[in-house]
């Protein structure tokens, strides 16, 4: 399938976008300016990227706890997200949700979620929601394979190829649940070998290869649109940091000698290159979009760190929607 | 859509007044949808919802698989993208297996989003024991979901109310759970004919009274009004209170009583101990406490499990007699 | 595979007494007698007994809300069972459970339960005690077509295939959850199917030849003997009468045809027939057994009807284990 | 294993009493068995069961797919066979997804099955906010399961409540819900080398007083000793109670307490609307009505889901100064 160059450069510029977010957050929070828990997307920027440029602001997400990259993939702004992970007024949230309900519904990103299998649920709804409402609207669910097994994505999945919902199970296999690796979590290796039993297609991608996403997440969402029903798209990809912060080496639970080697298949590094063989952007052109991503990371921070923590008046607002008048 | 206090001649069953109100919110709105278990091609295990497919096709009258995580999933989510979903769980006892999606995601998106989602949801369910269905299919469970901020909880108890209380909810931009009662469903009263509500937040004094007040949920009103009529021969003039709305509660109407009567009691189907009662009573006499000549009384279910043999579950269930004795029972603990 | 005349006159046997336990109970029940709800094993049969034949009173079952058939199956006293049904203080629960929590501790029966997928959860409990406690014991648990969407059942399977647990998931699948027929509720065919994205295996078998029951829950109860862990086995059934009580025909959800069809595979006299076939009983020694059957039911009821009430001290007893002293 | 109030000299943090607890209960009974989600290669996010795999071994020391419903029915199915387990929901916020297990399933067996089931089951979390972890990490929901029969609920105060109710939690042959408080878990405090049990259903005076009484839980008991420090300079002697086990509830310590101060006031980290204090104050005025002097109070976090934001959250959090300011306000109200 060939792709425009506009398109190319895109998914290059939604990767960088992600990592230059999430390199920042990181050192924000070791240098303790960020409260609470992070989980950081480093490493598993081709996958946000390579479904996101299938997307409107019309078609939904439901995200997961590690959700930042699927945020700033959808077009978040970075200036709301780093307040909100501030926890200031000016956030996404008006800083009442923070990193793990991070969302805005205004760019059909359902919310980051810090119960793990929460999002397929909601998906379905929202799937449910654009085949009623007759648009041709998609919903892409992000999980991890640890949130495969829990049953809210079979029941899930299941509803969702019973009513051939506009909706696709994007399953972001990193092989852990927070420390626990895939084969001490279940007994399958292709977590889309899952699909059949629901009556729906399932696929492997390299979740490392932006362009194998881009291709695999066209096809899953032009499905839906066409209104074939779900596919569940399981990219193997993997967290080059700890599960919560950015320490990811040295730990218990896998060898560092493992770390080295994805590294290795770093998507940006591996993109770029590509991008550069293919002259659609040299190394001096891809480091000038590395900057100017920084640049705006930096102001975003400047304008998080300058904003103002919500009123205490705000603790009481918004629990319930007031009618109006 | 008119607010109608006043009793109209027709009378319906409680399960008709239910199946009214859908029917009329989904003429008068076409977002409104109703999802469930056996809801659509067989109208709903309690009736609730018979015809409606007919009416209004399988788009908007939609069987589910049993998958309550999923169901309430797909409420949560049809809600947050512009639609007004009915949600039923056939019994209020399989909340269990979807209380997340409940608890942490229905109540919660709102405020953690920071305003941002309205999310018009209704979660109807059926409680309450007296049908030899035993344990997990008997439970009233409402004091879990009125602990939970960004709920709503009404609990009917009658026609009029499952009607009124039905449109009310539907018609709200936040989740409201309405826990209908099961043992009441044939249960008859006059139910205006047009599309009423009941606003939500308001308590509703059944039995005006002037020497005790007996705040009472669901089924309990009945069983009250019954006291109430047994203890008159006592030379005791009952107020009745029926909250309606148990989330938010009116703790105006009935601390007004109380500092009228001077004593009180709350009476629920639910198990006693931490049922709603508790708070009720804790409010009272807070905000009451100087008016108070005896402590607040609460009438509520044992501490256990509902049994399934019927004289054991006919034990089990408070009613007007267990009423009568605790309101005799506190006068003797009079100051 | 040649089964002895024993077995094959145990198997005949299982079949009649829970054939005549649900005739009575239902008749009961529409006179009046029987309180709540009953959910009758007729039809169905075959599974039950074919499975039960394998299993000892240390191997344990988790049942569902349909439970008299698996407890009649597992060796259940006709005179504990109806005394329960009836809520009388002789029964199994002494009438603190009735027909949807009917149980045998003794008999390895977990109980009858009333929450649909509640049995897998608490099945895989039992298989890794019978692992921890070094035991050869199996534990079978029976679920429906309905229940298969729940996510209980799939966060079950998981499990037992990751742990290679001694447990067999034998869904009855009669085609319809309550009254919402199969392929309204799921959107494949054979549920077995589901097995493979567990990593265990999955066996579809004719439930109403209860041979080919017996043979393939042979196979799946040795193997978890073995340690090669658990299997799902889709038994296909039909259930003859509605989802709740006797009436069955003439309803919304199902043609008459479809009964009648379903009908002419009885799965007692389709054995009886080949029985006699094979000359191993005979139709007059197939009517003495039910005769026999009958008249033990018939004193099982007696002894129900005549049985007291638990006494109100009851209501309060057994919430919790009193330490003994 | 004995019982021992006098505190020894020994200090330990309250994550290391829950961890000396596991290890002793796991040596000296072959049946006990912890379950959980990473409890064991990385001995559980909060340290709690670090070493434990070393010791004992991946037979006894399980780490789980995340699946709560599956984890807590191995813990069920497990209990009801014999063995004695600890099953790990890492935090009190997932009960969500594991509810029908806990409330319909391991509370209702021993009863639906007239008494034939034994389950010695420990279900063990986390609870609490003031860590920055938001709505859906930070929450204190012990007000659901005490209303539920069949379940016990333990709530530790600190590192010496830590250990011995953890011990008489799993030596109990009921299930117990061990809710320990994530923001204490650094405290340290004296705690006995051997393994002593806490009897559970028996509340602890932590400070004796004569004319105020405050029963405060978990986190709370502190903040309860700090705001009775500074009361002390009111001329106020208060009286401070650690129910310890939350169901069943020590009435008659309580109640004894309140008959001599005359003023009561729950605390606690929940939901002020619906939590255990609401119950605990209902009791109080029915059984020592007559001696009240004034209203009992309750001091809980107002009704809202948990705020990220640190000064939100900070706000939403009750402590000493707000318990010090509602025993005040009461004293103003006093009778
Ligand atoms: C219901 C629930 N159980 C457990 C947790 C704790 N938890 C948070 S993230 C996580 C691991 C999730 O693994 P996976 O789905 O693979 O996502 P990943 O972190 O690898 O992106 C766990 C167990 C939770 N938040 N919610
Ligand atoms: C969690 C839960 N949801 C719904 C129900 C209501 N219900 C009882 S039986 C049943 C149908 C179960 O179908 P299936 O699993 O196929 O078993 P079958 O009745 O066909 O034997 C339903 C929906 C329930 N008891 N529990
Ligand atoms: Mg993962
Ligand atoms: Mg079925």
């Amino acid at each position: 399938m060939d792709v425009s160059r506009e398109t190319l450069l895109d998914l290059h510029h939604r990767m960088v976008r992600i990592r230059t977010f999430e390199e920042q957050a990181g050192k924000l929070q070791e240098s303790g300016k960020i409260p609470g828990a992070l989980h950081l997307y480093v490493g598993e920027e081709a996958v946000a990227s390579g479904v996101m440029a299938h997307l409107s602001n019309e078609d939904q997400i439901t995200s997961t706890h590690r959700g930042h990259g699927h945020l700033v993939a959808k077009g978040g702004d970075f200036k709301k997200m780093y307040a909100e992970l501030y926890g200031r007024a000016t956030g996404y949230c008006h800083g009442k949700g923070g990193s793990m309900h991070i969302s805005d519904l205004d760019l059909g990103m359902l919310g980051a979620n810090g119960i793990v299998g929460a999002g397929p649920p909601i998906a379905i709804g929202a799937a449910f929601s654009n085949k009623y409402r007759h648009t041709q609207n998609v919903t892409c669910c992000f999980f991890g394979d640890g949130a495969s097994n829990e049953g809210t994505f079979h029941e899930a999945a299941n509803m969702a190829a019973l009513y051939r919902l506009p909706v696709v199970f994007v399953c972001e296999n990193n092989g852990f649940g927070e420390f626990t690796s895939q084969e001490r979590h279940q007994a399958i290796h292709d977590i889309a070998e899952r699909a059949s039993g629901y009556g729906m297609p399932g696929v492997v991608v390299d979740g490392m290869d932006v362009m194998a996403v881009y291709e695999a997440a066209g096809e899953a969402i032009a499905r839906a649109r066409r209104g074939e029903g779900p596919t569940l798209l399981e990219c193997k990809t993997y967290r080059f940091y700890d599960h919560v912060g950015v320490r990811g080496m040295g730990v218990v639970y896998r060898d560092d000698s493992e770390v080295v080697e994805w590294r290795k298949r770093d998507p940006l590094p591996m993109f770029e290159a590509r991008l550069a063989e293919t002259g659609v952007l040299s190394p001096e052109e891809a480091l000038d979009v590395h900057a100017r991503v920084l640049t705006e990371v930096q102001e975003a921070i400047a304008f998080a760190e300058s904003s103002p923590y919500p009123p205490d008046e705000a603790l009481l607002q918004d629990v319930y929607t007031v009618a109006a008048g | 859509m008119t607010t109608v206090e006043a009793p109209a001649k027709r009378e319906l069953a409680y399960v008709q007044a239910i199946n009214e109100a859908l029917t009329q919110l989904m003429r008068s709105d076409s977002t409104v949808f109703l999802a469930g278990e056996d809801v659509a091609l067989y109208g709903g295990v309690f009736g609730t919802s018979r015809g409606l497919l007919k009416e209004f096709g399988p788009e908007r009258v939609v069987d589910t698989p049993i998958a309550e995580s999923g169901l309430m999933g797909l409420g949560l989510g049809a809600a947050a993208t512009g639609l007004r979903p009915i949600i039923e769980i056939m019994f209020m006892d399989f909340m269990g297996v979807c209380m997340d999606e409940v608890v942490n995601q229905v109540a919660k998106m709102k405020y953690m989003f920071g305003g941002k989602a309205t999310l018009p949801l209704t979660i109807q369910t059926m409680a309450g024991g007296g049908a030899s269905m035993a344990a997990q299919h008997s439970q009233s469970l409402e004091a879990w979901f009125c602990h939970v901020p960004g709920l709503k909880v009404v609990m009917p108890s009658g026609p009029y109310e499952a009607k009124g209380l039905m449109v009310s909810a539907v018609q709200d931009d936040n989740p409201v759970m309405v826990v209908n009662v099961k043992t009441i469903l044939g249960m008859r009263a006059p139910v205006p004919e047009e599309m009423y509500s009941i606003p939500l937040g308001k308590a509703h004094v059944v039995r005006p009274g002037t020497n005790f007040t007996i705040v009472a949920t669901g089924r309990m009103v009945g069983e009250s009004l019954a006291a109430a009529d047994e203890l008159a021969g006592d030379g005791l003039d009952v107020e009745v209170i029926d909250p309606r709305t148990l989330q938010p509660f009116d703790t105006e109407t009935v601390v007004n009583s109380v500092k009228k009567t001077h004593r009180a009691l709350v009476a629920h189907e639910a198990v006693r101990f931490g049922g709603i009662g508790a708070e009720y009573a804790a409010q009272i006499q807070e905000q009451a406490f100087d008016y108070l000549d005896a402590p607040v009384g609460r009438v509520g279910a044992p501490f256990a499990p509902v049994p399934f043999s019927p004289p054991l579950e006919k034990l089990y269930i408070p009613n007007a007699a267990r009423i009568v004795a605790e309101v005799r029972s506190l006068l003797g603990k009079a100051g």
